[in-house]
């Protein structure tokens, strides 16, 4: 199994702009069951073989999507979010970047009353390797296999994947959750999940300055996880007070510094990776002969 | 983006916080007319994004207008943790009695606005936290209702037992909150929140730092940019769609990718090197984003060599050699470079670089690495 | 509180509702005025409180200026289900392809705002539900988040294929929901909402309604009132802290509470005869105000006995019958008088209303019948 | 047994005003058990012998308050409400007039998230004879015994229960929801209260104007009431579009005429008074010889 998607996962586009449109058919292509698309003034339509919709409730209505992936522009992402959640779809992957945290503030209040799991914003998405890709990843660098992989950025996680795969553990999962102050799903949601994915044997949690999530997370592994973790942090060298590209990327007042996180990280028993290299290292020594 | 404190004032004002009615000047003529005008004594204030500026003498009192002049002239110019002072806040001095804490900022891990009250304000509320963390209240707003009116008066009869300073300032929490909503601030924040000695409550200083994201619908804040030198460098790189820091290292680096913008940088200093800067080029493989990242770099007179780390993902490596061997075309390029090429099409991308002259590594250290040995070896170094 | 058509699109204007651009104009030559500035053929619309005034008449095209004028010269003076005609909106004339509905009221069973919209409009609304509810979608508005963009297109494309046209619909109704919400409105109607020959959408007429219980906070809409002369006695009485409603009949009320209030008007009728007034004195035993609700009684020509019938809870019945005895000091009553008075203390309260000559009974439905007696005997039957 | 308030109902006082204290008082000489009262400024004086406080969560905390009624002022009692719910009060009795009804529709949803069941507002409050009054009845009208009460609006209530006292019938509990157009309990849910109380052998329904209230508790009556309920409607008389003090009082376009509900109160078979007098009347035909 996996994580969140797999190859039942009913996927709907919201947004068939051209980024939108080119990634519903990388995604068709990868093998994800892309059941429909949503865009206001083109119901009626297809599009890469599926139906385009004028709106989220009428597309689930139609087509029975439990997951829909957003390329929504930022103005409108929060709306879109929250139009899925309350067409019941059950997760909601918002690739859209620069959305207010304010409205990211709201989103979540209503997601969670909804019961429903938002990966992202400002994310890759994810991908569950041969199964199922909801997302922008590029599908070639992955390989099905045992590691879960938790990211709070897009082109690190390929990094660090493609390590993975070059060392042939392979991936059960891969998310990137997003790298904005406010996401959906966080940290340790997705360790619970991997905790209870029979296919994921270790976790490779790759970490970055801004907020507390890590600390929390290494405390989380501690008490919660039986499955080994190893981690990654970056941004050792950014300065304090400035945003390094994610808006949640920003060091303020002492906290959220990379020294505090793999001191916590190291703290609760989770090795911290110097380089993207030493990740499969280390994990290859939690597994042992596995 | 961060406000001055005239600014932030300003907005406190248009939300009905009550501020000291002083005036932002500079020139030291200017203060000294103000002065005359508000009445004395005043404060002259250095209007700088950053905090310590009483500790660096940038808070001066003044008895007369010749003074606050006086004053002005001492503190314009100055420099302060690298921020030149070029405006002043000369305001009337008040008696004050108290000094209180109020701040709202967004929770990460609450996912919500989080109000936090003090009674110990006119220090560093990271200090209190750390030292007295007893001495902070907080309040969660929820993002739906926003502060309600009892949540704001519980705060203040904390603060206060007397019935007027209280209820003055449960309107001064429930206004603060309206004027971080209302311009999608970050965080907003009154330290200290004063207590007169004619028994008023009022907020001595502000800092408002605004969400970038929601500056599209705030047309009239993103106008009350005042960037320092630093920033108007980041913001013309972001006007360009990159994203840029300023560092003090010798290596420049062009990474697509926040997080691997960040994991370079850390690399070359694990190597024992210091990245010039954080670039962050985004997806696209569009050939002008890369001679605009590569005009950033050279303009840093402290670069010595150019280290670009590209994993391609949905960005395909043949586009991105393409866009590199055009925008070498355009330059004269006088630093050494080292070019990392790996992920979708990653051959015929280093094909299309080899045909121009240019090796490219697949693995992130072997090019940390080779960026390190040529800088150590002078690099491209210039004046 | 009602407000006219003029004033509903003045707010719809604010909120950034297309409307026609008309004015309000209260003489035939101001109409004539108007029609020239703003250019023929215009519609000259009666400014009425009520339904149903096209049928009447009250709405009329004219095709030049002297038309426009002699139009309005007819419908100034109208007489609209009770409604005088004092005011007209001069609007420019437009070509209509469609009419639509939106609306927005309180439902009380859902607790919640509700937006209505239909492809049937220019019709009433009721008439719709009771013959095609199927033409109505309905939508509730979450009271904390307000009305969501995706709810707004979603009814929209429900109205329209054409995206042009849903996304300026699905405009106008986040702004009617951001009307009803600002103004406090407990109803705001668009309709006839019209598809014009040139693709616009447009607020062809407007209702509102705004809860008067709100208008404490928005004194600026308070100010908007335009009584009728029924709604000014009971303005007046409002002012007096009487709620009063005028009736027909010739048995005039002053009760306690409002449910008490109608139960003693029903009793009337229930008994054959004619209640004259709704009047609740509420729960104060004020003589001033036992003064003020028996001089609104007698104003009424119609009225030939006056029944008071109060049940004494916190009231108490002694209080009640001492004011009543102030009250009938000062005034000189030429109308009958029936008093039912029981609850707390009804003994010393029937026993001071004894002392000054009343008797007082204890069943409501005695008091009623009494009343019913004299005023079929012929009352303080006047002029 | 009664509903929602007996002899344990520990009550908070909230708004200590004119009617606030007044009422307070008058509560207490009943035998209510007043724990305490909220006025701000306050905080830290006794009243009647109980202690003020600042704020409900205080209050609470100190007294282990589980109702609160208030005396707040209109523009205030939206907020008041709230207060109650956040410091986990699970039984509020607004009896403020005046309350704008999109504050109202703002308070019940938040009041359901919270589980606080609100009576009223602009509503005289709630008595269960001889055990517990919250709000303004004049208690010696009452008698404890086996009729409940529900009713829209004050005065009317009295004068019913006055027949039903005089009749030796006597209340189990009376309560007044209030005139509002928005209120928090509806005639269902006291309904439903009423039939699961033990010591309530019939109901009787006030209903007026307005709204379809009544309409619907009709036909809840009929689907799953088994206790007999008689009713009484006011408002026959009174002419469209006009308030009748009542905020909620007010007939618009034909629906929440005094003839529907007489209408569908009657064919839902509950059997509808005339006047006053023969409310007593349908209660002693419905429970016989019981």
């Amino acid at each position: 199994m996996s994580i969140l998607i797999d190859k039942d996962t009913r996927v709907i586009v919201q947004g068939l702009g051209r980024d939108g449109s080119f990634h519903a058919a990388q995604m068709l292509e990868y093998g994800t069951n892309v059941v429909g698309g949503v865009h206001p003034g083109r119901g009626g339509e297809t599009e890469s073989g599926f139906p385009v919709f004028n709106d989220c409730r009428a597309a689930v209505e139609s087509t029975g999507a439990d997951c829909s992936v957003l390329f929504v522009p930022a103005g409108f992402a929060a709306d879109a979010i929250m139009e899925a959640a309350d067409a019941g779809i059950g997760l909601v992957v918002a690739i859209s970047e620069g959305i207010p945290v304010l409205d990211m503030t709201r989103v979540t209040e209503v997601l969670q009353r909804k019961g429903t799991r938002l990966v992202g914003p400002n994310c890759p998405g994810l991908i569950s390797p041969g199964r199922c890709k909801v997302g922008i990843m590029p599908g070639a660098i992955f390989e099905e296999g045992r590691i879960g992989v938790v990211s709070r950025s897009g082109t690190l996680t390929y990094q660090v994947v493609r390590h993975v795969t070059d060392s042939d553990l392979g991936q059960s999962t891969a998310v990137g959750m997003g790298g904005d102050p406010v996401t959906g799903l966080g940290f340790i949601d997705y360790l619970e999940l991997f905790e209870k994915d029979d296919q994921t044997e270790a976790v490779v949690l790759v970490g970055e300055i801004g907020g507390t999530a890590e600390e929390r997370a290494a405390e989380f592994v501690k008490a919660s996880m039986s499955k080994p973790v190893v981690s990654f942090i970056v941004g050792r060298t950014a300065p304090p007070g400035k945003r390094m590209g994610h808006a949640g990327a920003i060091i303020s007042g002492g906290s959220g510094t990379a020294e505090a996180k793999v001191a916590a990280l190291t703290e609760n028993d989770v090795p911290v990776a110097d380089t993207t290299e030493q990740i499969v290292q280390l994990l290859q020594d939690e597994l042992g002969g596995r | 983006m961060k406000l001055e404190e005239f600014q932030a004032k300003k907005l406190f004002s248009r939300s009905g916080i009550p501020i000291p009615e002083g005036s932002m000047v500079t020139t030291a003529e200017e203060a000294r007319e103000t002065a005359g005008k508000i009445g004395c004594p005043v404060v002259v204030k250095a209007q700088v994004q950053t905090g310590g500026r009483g500790k660096a003498g940038g808070v001066k009192l003044a008895q007369s207008p010749e003074e606050a002049q006086q004053r002005a002239s001492e503190i314009l110019g100055m420099d302060i943790k690298g921020h030149k002072v070029k405006r002043l806040l000369v305001d009337p001095a008040v008696d004050i009695r108290g000094e209180l804490y109020a701040g709202i900022t967004v929770d990460r891990n609450k996912k919500a606005p989080v109000m936090m009250v003090s009674p110990a304000g006119g220090v560093d509320i990271e200090e209190v936290a750390r030292t007295t963390p007893e001495k902070i209240t907080f309040q969660r707003i929820d993002p739906l209702m926003g502060l309600q009116l009892f949540e704001a008066k519980r705060l203040a009869f904390g603060l206060f037992d007397e019935k007027k300073k209280a209820l003055a300032t449960a309107g001064i929490l429930t206004r603060l909150w309206s004027c971080f909503r209302d311009c999608d601030a970050s965080l907003a924040e009154i330290n200290p929140l004063a207590e007169l000695a004619d028994g008023g409550i009022i907020a001595l200083d502000a800092k408002i730092v605004l969400d970038d994201n929601a500056m599209y619908r705030h047309p009239d804040l993103k106008e009350m940019r005042l960037p320092t030198p630093d920033e108007e460098k980041e913001l013309l790189a972001k006007s360009k769609g990159l994203s840029y820091v300023q560092l003090e290292g010798e290596i420049g680096c062009m990474v697509n990718g926040a997080g691997l913008a960040m994991a370079t940088m850390d690399l070359i200093k694990h190597l024992g090197g210091r990245p010039a800067n954080f670039l962050d080029i985004g997806g696209s493989s569009n050939p002008q984003k890369v001679i605009d990242a590569m005009e950033l770099l050279v303009s840093d007179p402290n670069v010595r060599v150019i280290f670009i780390n590209v994993f391609g993902g949905i960005t395909r490596c043949d586009d991105v050699a393409n866009g590199l061997v055009e925008a070498l075309g355009q330059l004269e390029l006088d630093l050494p470079l080292v070019v990392r090429l790996t992920g979708t099409n990653e051959d015929q991308g280093r094909e299309i670089l080899a045909n121009a002259g240019i090796t490219a590594v697949t693995d992130m250290t072997e090019g940390a690495s080779k960026a390190l040995e040529l800088a150590s070896a002078g690099g491209g170094e210039r004046a």
